[in-house]
């Protein structure tokens, strides 16, 4: 039997499946269709400083075997999410990670420190959401400033810092390696590439806020590819994701590079995704005698 | 409670210009169902998101939907044949509250709203009530389910055109029987509803409407279907379509 | 019925559908399944200043809804091209856009002076091939490159001078603006996404070339976008390409800024895809009533 | 000259372990296949790139292929049932040319390389040769279309595990039978393909080898199936498998 434990920066994971911000809430709906202890972690929904309401409707376009998206990261707020969040999700023998954004370095900081002091396993820290004007996009796009905002971010944080990288760049791994210079304990990628769609008929955007976030198996094959870039690139743990669909696409984002991965849009298609993918990797596994995930990470030969 | 369930398609059958009844064969979704809900299909390989259809009656272990088609999902769907499977996510949402509406209620649909009326006539029906239809289409072509909806209760049709029964619109017919009503729901167009949800204000009447978003997960998770609703600091915030609606009070409604 | 006719920086296409480069051979092979005269222009494989081979096999990979492709711009040289491949596209009454890639500076020189003079419609000069280690990617990607290597060619071109752009940058716009300032008669995009797919019984990169470039419906939502943030930044004409499949993606790409619009991958799928997307253009504009193509172009209302 | 044609399934049979045989409604195609040439099969709305499978035998309107389940594509295929339609594109490529092989050719097939050995043993009885077949399959579950070539021709069987006839590999049996050949032509694994050039070499007779390579077009347009091929000069140059192949003269292939 495969041993499927993950070490992520010093957080056991007892596979390396989670969730996906975003796509998953903070766990109770999914939670109808499978039991959310099955998970190696999960992943919540982006919080900031405060409540935010989000975009208007219509927040989704369907694309080629992917998805818009333009929520615009709706959320409670921190200090609800660790009130009335965190005793739901502790419920489950799972790790969770909390997810953060900030339009500023202020508000960064403020994230992490808040949450660092939650009972929370681990941060992500999303600099990279395409949909939030001001903030979001700048940061996860500039070395210096992913350096200025990880740096500040890192001094506050007492639980390893997941640094979340935006794939709507020209080179990957620069921005990677600023991640990790600046005291990243880890890298998570890709967030959503930036897209859009019109509807002919109205000749208008279909999302209210004109672009969108390109997610699902769509975007796999660029996921794969930075996932390899970055990885060989900087040493931190990886957590990989971007189309994820199936236990063997798991095992490709592990080749690539990843130490774990994180499931997002596939559930939108067939909410028992994750727990299908970890019967299948765990399958897999022992068809090809592989002993532990770690064997599979970042093995693939080039050359 | 919702369940994922592989449904094989029992019956489809076209019911007029692009539009389809059919039946499933879902003992689970069936079992939890309610009237105003909805369940969200898979439509093959060719699309990642699933689309969202309203439960138009039941009777377990046999669900039945009426869809009319727009794109390519919905397309796929009317190609299903009597023995396909389908794999359906369901019943989802909070749907209509019969209860609430009183002794007379009139349930109204317009269109490809009308459906899931018949849900609802039946339910108030069943909980003793004397419910009154109003149901509004384009033209001929496009009645549907007259006959299930006389079978329950009395009946008013209109077209847009008068190429069949009363040439008007729903709110026509409403503002004749708005005096008599002790509640109203709908389904249908957003102008409609809104023209419904203001004469049922001013009648001072209970109102629920039922709403379309564009959906992903449709379980409350991925929180795209936003419905803009009217806090009580009378600021806007967003309700999700999948799992706060589809139906909402039309007081609610940011219209 | 609709006038499908563009004007194209001065020269008139009979209808705004071409083929993109890399995917048409040079037309011999389509010619055997639908006529070549169909076609408002045929985009050539890109052209290099000697015969290059390409990259050994495997060159392509399968990725949902979309393909990853590394030829490596094997191609006869130019010198052939003009002799024996120019003779027969000029059979057919449809125009010829020749596409040319360079090392350096110099070669596109070279190239856009040699293409001039021969009897071609348009040039188009791909800076953006992820395929070639040396060259292609840098130009594409740095602003300053891009306006050196565009302002070079341009003093040699005697025919409007296209530059297909590409995607795998941070700022799509301003790579636009500075082929624009630096004389580009029109700008052609997307060139492909960098991917990568992993063979996992063989643990090793299923691309020959390791990367490779994705293609297909799967990039559309981000072809869309970057036509409409490009229409927005430039005023020269655009050639929309990049996963259009039907009449119906063609609306939506001219909506979106482009003026014309090329298909490519979709052909793998079924060859007769470009006559079939035409027939459905037509009957889309004649259903709604549009007099001509250009009164779609960057018709699409915002806000 | 190709054709793009909707074919019809007339038949879609599980020959062994994951082995299907498919036969095709498919008129036209079949009016201008020739041995050792290959169709390419849309594999449904999930697959964007064409599969290609070689023609193993036809008679007018008739097509025949066997595939063996490998990945999703495959599999799709598999699921076909009589009375559904493919699109396929063929028949396509440059196949045998079993004139040039001589009047005592031997055709080689290993695996899922056998079915189109059927359809040169057949065009070789036609011109009047007299041929032999070598027929090479993993293991019994594995053997396929053995009575066909039986009827037909001298047929020789081998099984890798010695499950079932001759224990060995089919280039055993070519040495054995290289002094009586006029020509070799082979399809199967590259090294099992390798093997059978220097045997045929070393006798001084002609080989005609298949290729196989990753696929877009499959028509020779996009140039991705690159087989390396010696130059005159000594260097590499690529040939395409889909238009210049999949049959190749064995001395012309960089192995
Ligand atoms: C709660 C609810 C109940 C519904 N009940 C019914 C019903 O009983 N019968 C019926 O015919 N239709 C119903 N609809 C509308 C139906 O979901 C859409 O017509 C359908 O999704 C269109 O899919 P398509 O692929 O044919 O169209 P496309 O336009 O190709 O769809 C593209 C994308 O947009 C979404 N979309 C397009 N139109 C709508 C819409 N009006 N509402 C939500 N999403 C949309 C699709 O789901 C898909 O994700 C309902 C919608 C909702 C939200
Ligand atoms: C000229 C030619 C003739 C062939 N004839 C036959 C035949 O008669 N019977 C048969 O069973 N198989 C044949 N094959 C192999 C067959 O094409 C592959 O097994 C099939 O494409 C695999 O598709 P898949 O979706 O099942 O596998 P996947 O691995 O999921 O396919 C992924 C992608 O890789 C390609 N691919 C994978 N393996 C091969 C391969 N060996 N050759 C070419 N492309 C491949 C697929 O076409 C697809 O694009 C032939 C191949 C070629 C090139
Ligand atoms: C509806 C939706 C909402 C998302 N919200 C967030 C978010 O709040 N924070 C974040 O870091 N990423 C967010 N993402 C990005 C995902 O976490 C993930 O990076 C991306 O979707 C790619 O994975 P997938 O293809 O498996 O979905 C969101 C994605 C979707 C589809
Ligand atoms: C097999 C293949 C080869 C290509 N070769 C070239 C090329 O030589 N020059 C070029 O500018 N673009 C090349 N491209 C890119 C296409 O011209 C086009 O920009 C891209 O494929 C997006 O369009 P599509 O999705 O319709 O294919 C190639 C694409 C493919 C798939
Ligand atoms: S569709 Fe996901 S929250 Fe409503
Ligand atoms: S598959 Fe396109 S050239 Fe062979």
């Amino acid at each position: 039997m495969a041993d499927l434990r993950v070490n992520f920066c010093g957080v056991e994971l007892k596979n390396p499946i989670t969730t996906a911000s975003g796509t998953f809430g903070f766990g109770h709906e999914y939670g109808e269709f499978f039991d959310l202890s099955q998970l190696g972690g999960i992943g919540v929904k982006g919080l900031t400083p405060t409540e935010r309401l989000g975009n208007p409707a219509p927040r989704i376009a369907e694309t080629p075997q992917g998805i818009l998206n333009c929520v615009g990261l709706q959320n409670p707020g921190i200090d609800r999410f660790i009130k009335e969040q965190i005793p739901f999700l502790r419920q489950y023998d799972t790790k969770i990670i909390a997810n953060v954004s900030g339009n500023t370095v202020e508000e960064y900081e403020g994230m992490v420190e808040k949450i660092s002091d939650a009972d929370v396993d681990l941060i992500e820290m999303n600099i990279s959401c395409p949909n939030v004007k001001c903030g979001g996009m700048a940061f996860g796009t500039q070395p210096k400033m992913v350096e200025e905002v990880v740096s500040a971010a890192k001094a506050k944080a007492k639980k390893p810092l997941i640094v979340k990288l935006s794939p709507n760049v020209t080179d990957i791994a620069e921005i990677a390696r600023a991640a990790e210079s600046a005291g990243a304990d880890a890298l998570s990628l890709i967030n959503t590439l930036l897209g859009m769609r019109i509807d002919i008929e109205k000749r208008r955007p279909i999302l209210s806020n004109v672009m969108g976030g390109l997610s699902g198996p769509a975007v796999f094959p660029v996921a794969v590819r930075m996932v390899y870039q970055v990885r060989k690139a900087v040493s931190v743990p990886i957590l990989g994701m971007g189309g994820i669909r199936t236990g063997r696409d798991i095992v490709e984002m592990l080749l690539a590079g990843a130490d774990a991965v994180a499931m997002g849009t596939v559930m939108f298609n067939d909410p028992t995704a994750p727990v299908k993918a970890l019967r299948e990797l765990e399958e897999w596994m022992d068809a090809h005698g592989v002993k532990s995930v770690s064997e599979l990470s970042g093995a693939v030969e080039v050359g | 409670m919702s369940v994922q369930e592989i449904c094989r398609v029992a019956e489809n059958t076209q019911l007029g210009d692009g539009l389809f009844l059919m039946v499933l064969h879902a003992p689970k979704t069936t079992e939890l169902a309610q009237c105003g809900q909805f369940v969200h299909i898979a439509c093959g390989e060719g699309h990642l998101l699933r689309r969202p259809i309203s439960i138009c009656a039941w009777k377990a272990p046999e669900l039945r939907i009426v869809f009319q088609v727009k794109g390519e999902g919905t397309k796929w769907l009317s190609e299903r044949r009597t023995g396909d499977e389908l794999d359906v996510l369901g019943p989802l949402g909070h749907g209509f509250d019969v209860g609430a509406l009183g002794s007379a209620p009139v349930f109204i649909g317009g269109g490809i709203g009308v459906p899931p009326m018949l849900g609802c006539v039946r339910e108030a029906v069943k909980q003793g009530a004397k419910p009154a239809a109003i149901l509004g289409f384009r033209n001929k072509g496009a009645v549907i389910l007259e006959g299930d909806f006389r079978d329950e209760c009395e009946t008013f049709v209109t077209t847009d055109d008068g190429s069949y029964a009363r040439h008007g619109f729903v709110t026509d017919v409403l503002k004749e029987q708005i005096a008599s009503a002790s509640g109203v729901a709908a389904c249908g167009p957003k102008p409609m509803l809104k023209a419904i949800a203001a004469i049922a204000k001013q009648a001072g009447v209970p109102c629920q409407v039922s709403m379309e978003e564009r959906m992903g997960c449709g379980i409350g998770a991925c929180l795209v279907c936003a419905c803009a609703l009217k806090a009580k600091d009378g600021e806007t915030r967003y309700g999700h379509v999948c799992k706060d609606g589809p139906v909402f009070n039309a007081e609610e409604v940011e219209w």
